[in-house]
């Protein structure tokens, strides 16, 4: 059996079984997502997943069963996931959330934990609808889009990477459950990145936004799919290959690459926002459905150069660290005297 | 006419923003440095500057520091109040007032003693600056009490010294400004009878003048809090705010790495949901608010109960309902607190009664925390958070923290097994691992949902029933764990006066006010109640509870707890927002004595 | 062997996601079309398609129709489950499964009756799409149940009709689905003497079978409700999404312009205060919710509370704390709903017991809250708001809308004065306007701040103390418009029995079970309490209280309310997420009349 | 006494006195609603003023005390006032918030009250501070900024105007609350867009962030201003006076324009977003302070159109019209029978 750097198989990476509706694009995701893990050689117990409530949200149940799961409450997995990363810095922090979860209750959260800029991969597993309360529109449905029950959408959508964009994220992507080419090396490269890694992943609900007319259904996905780079990463001290000839690379902080072989946009510049903003307005007015990385940027200060904490995670220190002098109260108290 | 010696208050009208507050704080730490003990209450509006502040400082050599409604000598500065200030005054009291302000005293009522004197003027010996002298007008006041009262010139500049530590400049205009005040009474009014006299004792060795946020704030530092998230609210911000630079001192390594982190959240729901995360993730994490927040962050409190997450959530309660009174103080969270959350949820209360008790409290909450894996609340309010309070030095706590049952990577190794949600000791409260620990068995899942002992997703009704029924039997084992009351048995009472948080500071003077044996007292320092509490109630024919909110919320809990002896327990509250009046009280126990039965 | 007749249940056990339910549906209204009272009660699981269900239809000519652990007959139709289905069979009883899944005769339970049905091969006759075969396997055995239970033809065939009006094709797949079920029966179990029997009766007459989300949809299209907010959760959504498709055809104009608004929000804090917001401009405005969202509804009903605006909260109740058992039936919101936000607030909730009185309780919510301008809870839980009852049909409402004490134009042009939250006639609800009157008088400042009987900002202590008063008037006036609650006295009986709910469907089956005669009942319809509640607990030794939720939350508001008898209230409760069977309370009953007194 | 077309005076306007620091920047912003108002001559009692809690929400209370008022709680004016406008589509509704009522606790509500488009005014009183709890940095404080305390804020600031031209709102403007010539006329224009007028009024906090190094502060300002367009408003059927020569114009639903004559950016185009985008983007980077009607599209569906409502508000319908027949509610339950 074929294992990886710290000898695990890929199943080490499994979970539990899913009991999501069989063809859910969300368990597409769930493979990519321990297909990463396994390729980087990621340590489980360094990881912690987190995610707020839908059928988005049930799926760190069935990825690394090995890692501190924590399925929470609707629309909170960002400041969840802030806090536990203050707490031990040393997690690994993969946030997985919904379109409802993220774009609806938990917007707010959203935006300014894209602010605080906090050191973990943020995956929204979006399907513009609210699967496990039945279908019905998210924020993130398209103007225009039609649900099963007929309905149709008529409030602008919300697009969750060009608003990551202009909370200041550093890293914004867009990527489709059923592409495995392009999501392995996004995420691989994501778990590399020293700040919020924003991955917006359009993933068909089969059973509620899969209907003709749904924007988000596979076939209009396939149809209307616009993209800008295809990737591959490359480890820290790996050589550079062939298949890589005339693809730009970024850099992650631990050296590792991420190779983009542009597709359908020659001049597409990854470090400037605007131009981001720019593909992805026309994207939104010409119905396309366009996926990449958007906008890289890897030297905007995280939460915890922010913080200037010290090296061990606090969850760890103990009295002898934390509780200041005897004779520290007592200067204190003379002032209050 | 004979002057009343170290038992009067003083009232002091002046607007806020106006620089009044450390001026009125000079004076009271003066005072009590003459070693006699003193207490203030700021009554302050919900804006920024202003609008009319009063400030009472009362001094008593029994320590009965409890808001007197009325005041001996009324210092009055602000021309917008001048006449609402004279409801502030005792009858027969001296009404001070600052002449430059334009007043007629044809407009004044009749017959009360009036002392004006022209403040503005005086001001302008001190400084030229327009802005310095609408401060320094504040501490030329100081100056005249301070010579009306025969407070030594030593213990006064030492103050001010202490006040302004390092800044020279600051300290000497201050300085000149109060013996401006001081000279101006001595030239023009030598022989003037001032009703009021300080003489220096020793009776505040040993003690400290606070605020109780501020003492709060210290205690988290001691008890090891590592992690706050928070979102501004009066009267709960000095306390997070204190708690950050008093650790950019005393949490600050030598590379300047910061051993806490405090997170200003977009809003209450992030604020408890990051203390969730963080308490999850294995620290020491808090967050301070009032009312409003609580009533937002009820979701994740219930998750943080439900998944057994530890975390304190300081309430400093203000007068609710809804926005309320965000200036004025109550006791009105009880219930939401309580009961926080939906579908069948309990957590457990704590009520510090002064500032040496929110020092401890600080610990004592987090061990609690831990020790059995839910969120714990402490109620304190306005009054004790925001005024000035008189207290004990605090105890060094050397007691080691209770991290609670937490297995390490070697504790499992040992084991061989780990059930997160299993009752291995019965006494209800599960095993925990921290995310992050290297070791196969290590990991979990935690959820709101139900689940098994082993942490696994079901919605099967036995598996929900077993826990629910833990959950019980840990709230059994947090009876044993809390802070025991404090009682008084006084043993021919027929009735018990039962009571908490800051009413404890009316509560000697009440009974002197009351003047017979007839009342034992209990003080409850927390919910859910300790047997002692039952005890209490069973031995005394009937038992009255002091509540400051409107519906008497402890007493509610009291009776649904001892419905047994539901028919004897009592309430009196009050509710207007202003600290307690002893004798309010006095006179509302004398009523009830009198047949009324407050049910 | 006799068979028994129009008093059992069938248990049938599926897949969710799998078309069951509308196959379950039908069979079940097909009985209730034959004249005898049925119910249905589904266990499903908290996912979308794939998970086991379980759907128990209940077949009483009594009116019986509480859910029954067991039943005569099992259908197996599920192999994930095939062996945990024997714990829903009685023993005796009848295991009918599906012989196409391959299971092995030998790995069932031994001495148990057996009835394998090739379902799959019966499919393959009616179609040949996959698809289509898989959801036909399910009228297939409605036909073989059918059959076997002697069911009329033309009954079913009209229910199946009645299922698939104007879709020919579809009703007509389906009647052959349902023939192919009865033929394989006719053939190949001719002489089978199956256990039971339906007979039909005329017992249905003037009854329909709903939802008590339906009913309660339509009671909000009557009472005139206009405007919903409202952020889907389970088990609330088809409360809501059923009210917008009745508004679609009731509800919109000639011109297709609509006389409602249903507007999806983006959380519970925005739906709720949409509805402030409505309310406030004068709108009939509901949300619907349930326990997590009432968590986050906190603090905007506390504004609502103290601004005086009204507003409707449905809570289908599920099984709490935190997210639970989303598709669990609770009763565990009570005090959440009672006590909705922090310092001192108080909201009256009603409890509607069954469909009939979901419908009408919608009207009484509004004019309740509209005349006492305060936000109302109505609390139903899941196994009513989900699951299919027998119903008396509704009366029409020829009631006019009471909207309460709102001055038009003319009013204050006749009165010539106008203070918002002055209490003219004495029962503490003050007078209104609405946003938008053309009239000097009429513009107010609306506020969660202390505020003078004008509507004008105000921070003093007596302002305050008198708003709260005032209030506290309001809730005594609440307490003579709220519904009375329904008493059956048994002269001598000395106990009492208080429910509220959904507990009322089993109740008179409870009563036959215990046989003596030796209870009186009470049902509760709302919150704050009747005082012919009070008279109920007087009149008895004791008082036992059955509720839905684990802390007996509705005893503890008794005790606390009724502190005189408290010592004689009683608890049982039963917290499992499944709705109440009448066996078990009535052995629960019988333990606590022997001694236990769930104290 | 001069009075306008409703007969009514400039005083008929004001409200209670304001308990604002003296110098507040919300002050000059009030007296800005009251001119606007007058001019436009509004009838006091058509207008709703919406508030949630902050310095800047108290000021309603100081203006048009002729028309209803509601200070509702911390961060939910927008989903008060839709509810509101919802049952009372007559209404004008004028809702004022604060940086720290709409960018932090009320973030969500704001971007989904622009999404559906409510048809109203959207005035956030922007000081970058937390005003009325002692001058906590918001999340509108500009990266770099530094509070009284000397505190640095080094989290990305959330820039209103970018984030609702992202949301899709049709009116997107800032302006300065010392520059009365400017708000005016936008905010008579602002009252006659039938869609979400937001305009984002920076108002120094002279008690909190005033100090130098704040970027909200009167004097960096006034330093670092970069106006778009000096603006006047037209009435519907009035002359374009010579004064407008070389300004361009964007027409009202009412068929009142807004005079825009440019100043420090000569090409600037209201119709184009991502123009607009490009210019505040830029403008965040130089920390300029740029003033102006940003983006300008009055085609959007608003939420009325969107709900197809009857013609007279909803609260105004009785059981004539809200109750359906005896026999329809028979017909209902016989399906169920
Ligand atoms: C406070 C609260 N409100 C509502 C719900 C009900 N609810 C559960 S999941 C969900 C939406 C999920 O949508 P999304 O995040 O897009 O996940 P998906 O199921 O589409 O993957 C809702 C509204 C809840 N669990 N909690
Ligand atoms: C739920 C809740 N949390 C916190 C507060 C305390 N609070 C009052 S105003 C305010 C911030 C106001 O800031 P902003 O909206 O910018 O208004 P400004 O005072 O700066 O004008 C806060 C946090 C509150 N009233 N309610
Ligand atoms: S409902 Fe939709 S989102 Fe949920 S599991 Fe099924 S397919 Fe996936
Ligand atoms: S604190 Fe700042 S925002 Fe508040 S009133 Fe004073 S100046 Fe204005
Ligand atoms: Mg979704
Ligand atoms: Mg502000």
């Amino acid at each position: 059996m074929a294992t990886n750097q710290v000898g695990l198989e890929r199943k080490d990476y499994g979970g539990a079984k899913s009991t999501l509706c069989s063809g859910c694009g969300h368990d597409s995701i769930t493979s990519h997502i321990i297909s990463a893990l396994y390729q980087s050689s990621v340590q489980p117990y360094q990881v912690a997943k987190i995610s707020g409530i839908g059928c988005s949200s049930k799926t760190p149940t069935y990825f690394l069963d090995k890692a501190a799961g924590f399925n929470s409450v609707h629309g909170r997995m960002a400041p969840v996931a802030t806090g536990a990363k203050m707490a031990n810095q040393d997690l690994r922090i993969i946030g997985v959330s919904g379109d409802g979860d993220s774009a609806s209750i938990g917007l707010g959260g959203f935006c300014h934990l894209l602010r605080r800029n906090v050191p973990m991969v943020y995956i929204v597993e979006n399907n513009g609808v609210y699967g496990l309360t039945k279908g019905q529109f998210s924020a993130t449905a398209d103007e225009g889009s039609r649900r099963k029950s007929g309905e149709t959408n008529h409030f602008s959508s919300i697009d969750l990477c060009s608003l990551a964009i202009e909370m200041g994220c550093g890293f914004v992507a867009r990527s489709f459950s059923g592409d495995a080419k392009q999501m392995v090396p996004l995420l691989r490269a994501a778990l590399e990145f020293k700040g919020t890694a924003f991955i917006d992943v359009i993933s068909p609900c089969v059973t509620f936004a899969n209907n003709p007319g749904s924007t988000k259904s596979y076939d209009s996905v396939k149809e209307h799919k616009y993209q800008l780079q295809q990737m591959g990463f490359i480890e820290p001290k790996e050589e550079i290959s062939v298949d890589y000839e005339g693809a730009t690379f970024v850099e992650m902080h631990d050296g590792s690459r991420l190779a983009l072989s542009k597709v359908d946009d020659k001049n597409f510049d990854v470090s400037d926002e605007l131009q981001a903003l720019r593909v992805l307005h026309q994207a939104r007015k010409n119905q396309q459905f366009v996926t990449g990385l958007f906008y890289f940027n890897k030297d905007k200060q995280n939460l915890l150069d922010e913080e200037h904490l010290v090296a061990r995670p606090l969850c760890d220190l103990s009295e002898v660290e934390l509780r200041p002098s005897r004779d520290s109260l007592n200067k204190i108290q003379d002032f209050y005297a | 006419m004979s002057k009343t010696v170290n038992d009067f208050s003083i009232t002091i009208a002046t607007v806020n923003g106006s620089g009044s507050q450390s001026a009125n704080n000079i004076l009271m730490r003066t005072l009590f440095r003459s070693g006699v003990p003193v207490g203030g209450k700021n009554l302050f509006p919900s804006n920024i500057a202003g609008l009319p502040t009063w400030f009472t400082i009362r001094v008593s050599e029994k320590g009965f520091v409890g808001r007197r409604p009325q005041s001996e000598v009324v210092v009055a500065m602000n021309k917008e109040t001048l006449l609402q200030d004279f409801e502030y005054l005792k009858p027969g009291g001296l009404f001070i007032y600052n002449s430059n302000l334009r007043v007629e005293e044809a407009d004044l009522p009749p017959n009360v003693n009036l002392l004006p004197i022209p403040f503005n003027d005086l001001s302008k010996d001190v400084s030229d600056s327009i802005q310095l002298k609408k401060l320094l007008v504040n501490m030329i006041y100081v100056g005249v009490l301070a010579e009306l009262l025969n407070v030594g010139e030593e213990v006064m500049s030492g103050t001010i010294e202490h006040q302004f530590k390092g800044k020279e400049s600051v300290y000497s205009i201050n300085k000149n400004a109060v013996e401006a005040g001081r000279s101006y009474v001595r030239q023009n009014l030598k022989d003037y009878s001032f009703p009021l006299r300080i003489e220096s004792k020793q009776l505040t060795q040993n003690k400290i003048l606070i605020e109780g946020n501020t003492a709060a704030a210290l205690g988290l530092v001691y008890a090891g809090c590592t992690f706050v998230s928070w979102y501004p609210i009066t009267p709960s911000s000095s306390l997070v705010e204190s708690f950050e630079s008093q650790c950019h001192s005393l949490r600050t390594n030598e590379k300047g790495e910061k051993l806490f982190s405090v997170i200003q959240s977009e809003d209450e729901l992030s604020a408890i949901s990051m203390v969730a995360g963080a308490g999850w993730a294995g620290a020491r994490a808090m967050t301070a608010t009032s009312g409003p927040g609580v009533s937002l962050m009820g979701e994740t409190i219930g998750l943080m109960y439900f998944a057994e997450i530890p975390g304190v959530i300081w309430d400093v309660q203000r007068m609710g309902p809804s926005t309320g009174l965000p200036t004025r103080t109550s006791q009105g969270d009880i219930i939401s607190a309580v009961h926080c959350s939906h579908g069948d949820t309990k957590h457990p209360v704590l009520f510090p009664s002064n500032p040496k008790e929110c020092f401890e409290f600080a610990s004592l909450a987090f061990d609690l925390a831990e020790r059995v894996q839910t969120p714990v609340f402490v109620l304190t309010d306005l009054d004790l958070g925001m005024n000035t309070w008189i207290s004990d030095r605090f105890d060094f706590p050397d007691k080691p923290f209770d991290r609670g049952k937490v297995l390490k990577k070697e504790d499992l190794e040992k084991r061989g097994e780990f059930a997160r949600y299993a009752d291995v000791d019965g006494d209800g409260i599960p095993y925990r691992t921290l995310p992050g620990t290297d070791h196969d068995l290590a990991a979990y899942f935690t959820r709101g949902t139900g689940h098994t002992p082993q942490a696994k997703y079901s919605e099967r009704a036995d598996n929900y029933q077993d826990l629910l029924n833990r959950l019980d039997r840990k709230w059994e084992t947090i009876k044993t764990l809390i802070p025991h009351p404090l009682a008084h048995y006084n043993n021919d009472a027929k009735t018990g006066l039962i009571y908490f948080g800051s009413t404890d500071l009316v509560i000697p003077e009440l009974l002197e006010l009351l003047g017979d044996d007839s009342y034992s007292t209990l003080r409850l320092k927390a919910y859910p109640f300790h047997r002692e509490v039952q005890a209490f109630i069973e031995k005394h024919d009937r038992v009255l509870v002091i509540e400051q909110n409107q519906h008497g919320q402890m007493t509610e809990l009291l009776r649904s707890d001892f419905p047994r002896w539901a028919d004897k327990i009592f309430v009196l509250t009050n509710c207007d927002g202003l600290p307690l009046s002893p004798e309010f009280l006095a006179h509302q126990l004398k009523n009830i004595s009198g047949g009324h039965n407050g049910h």
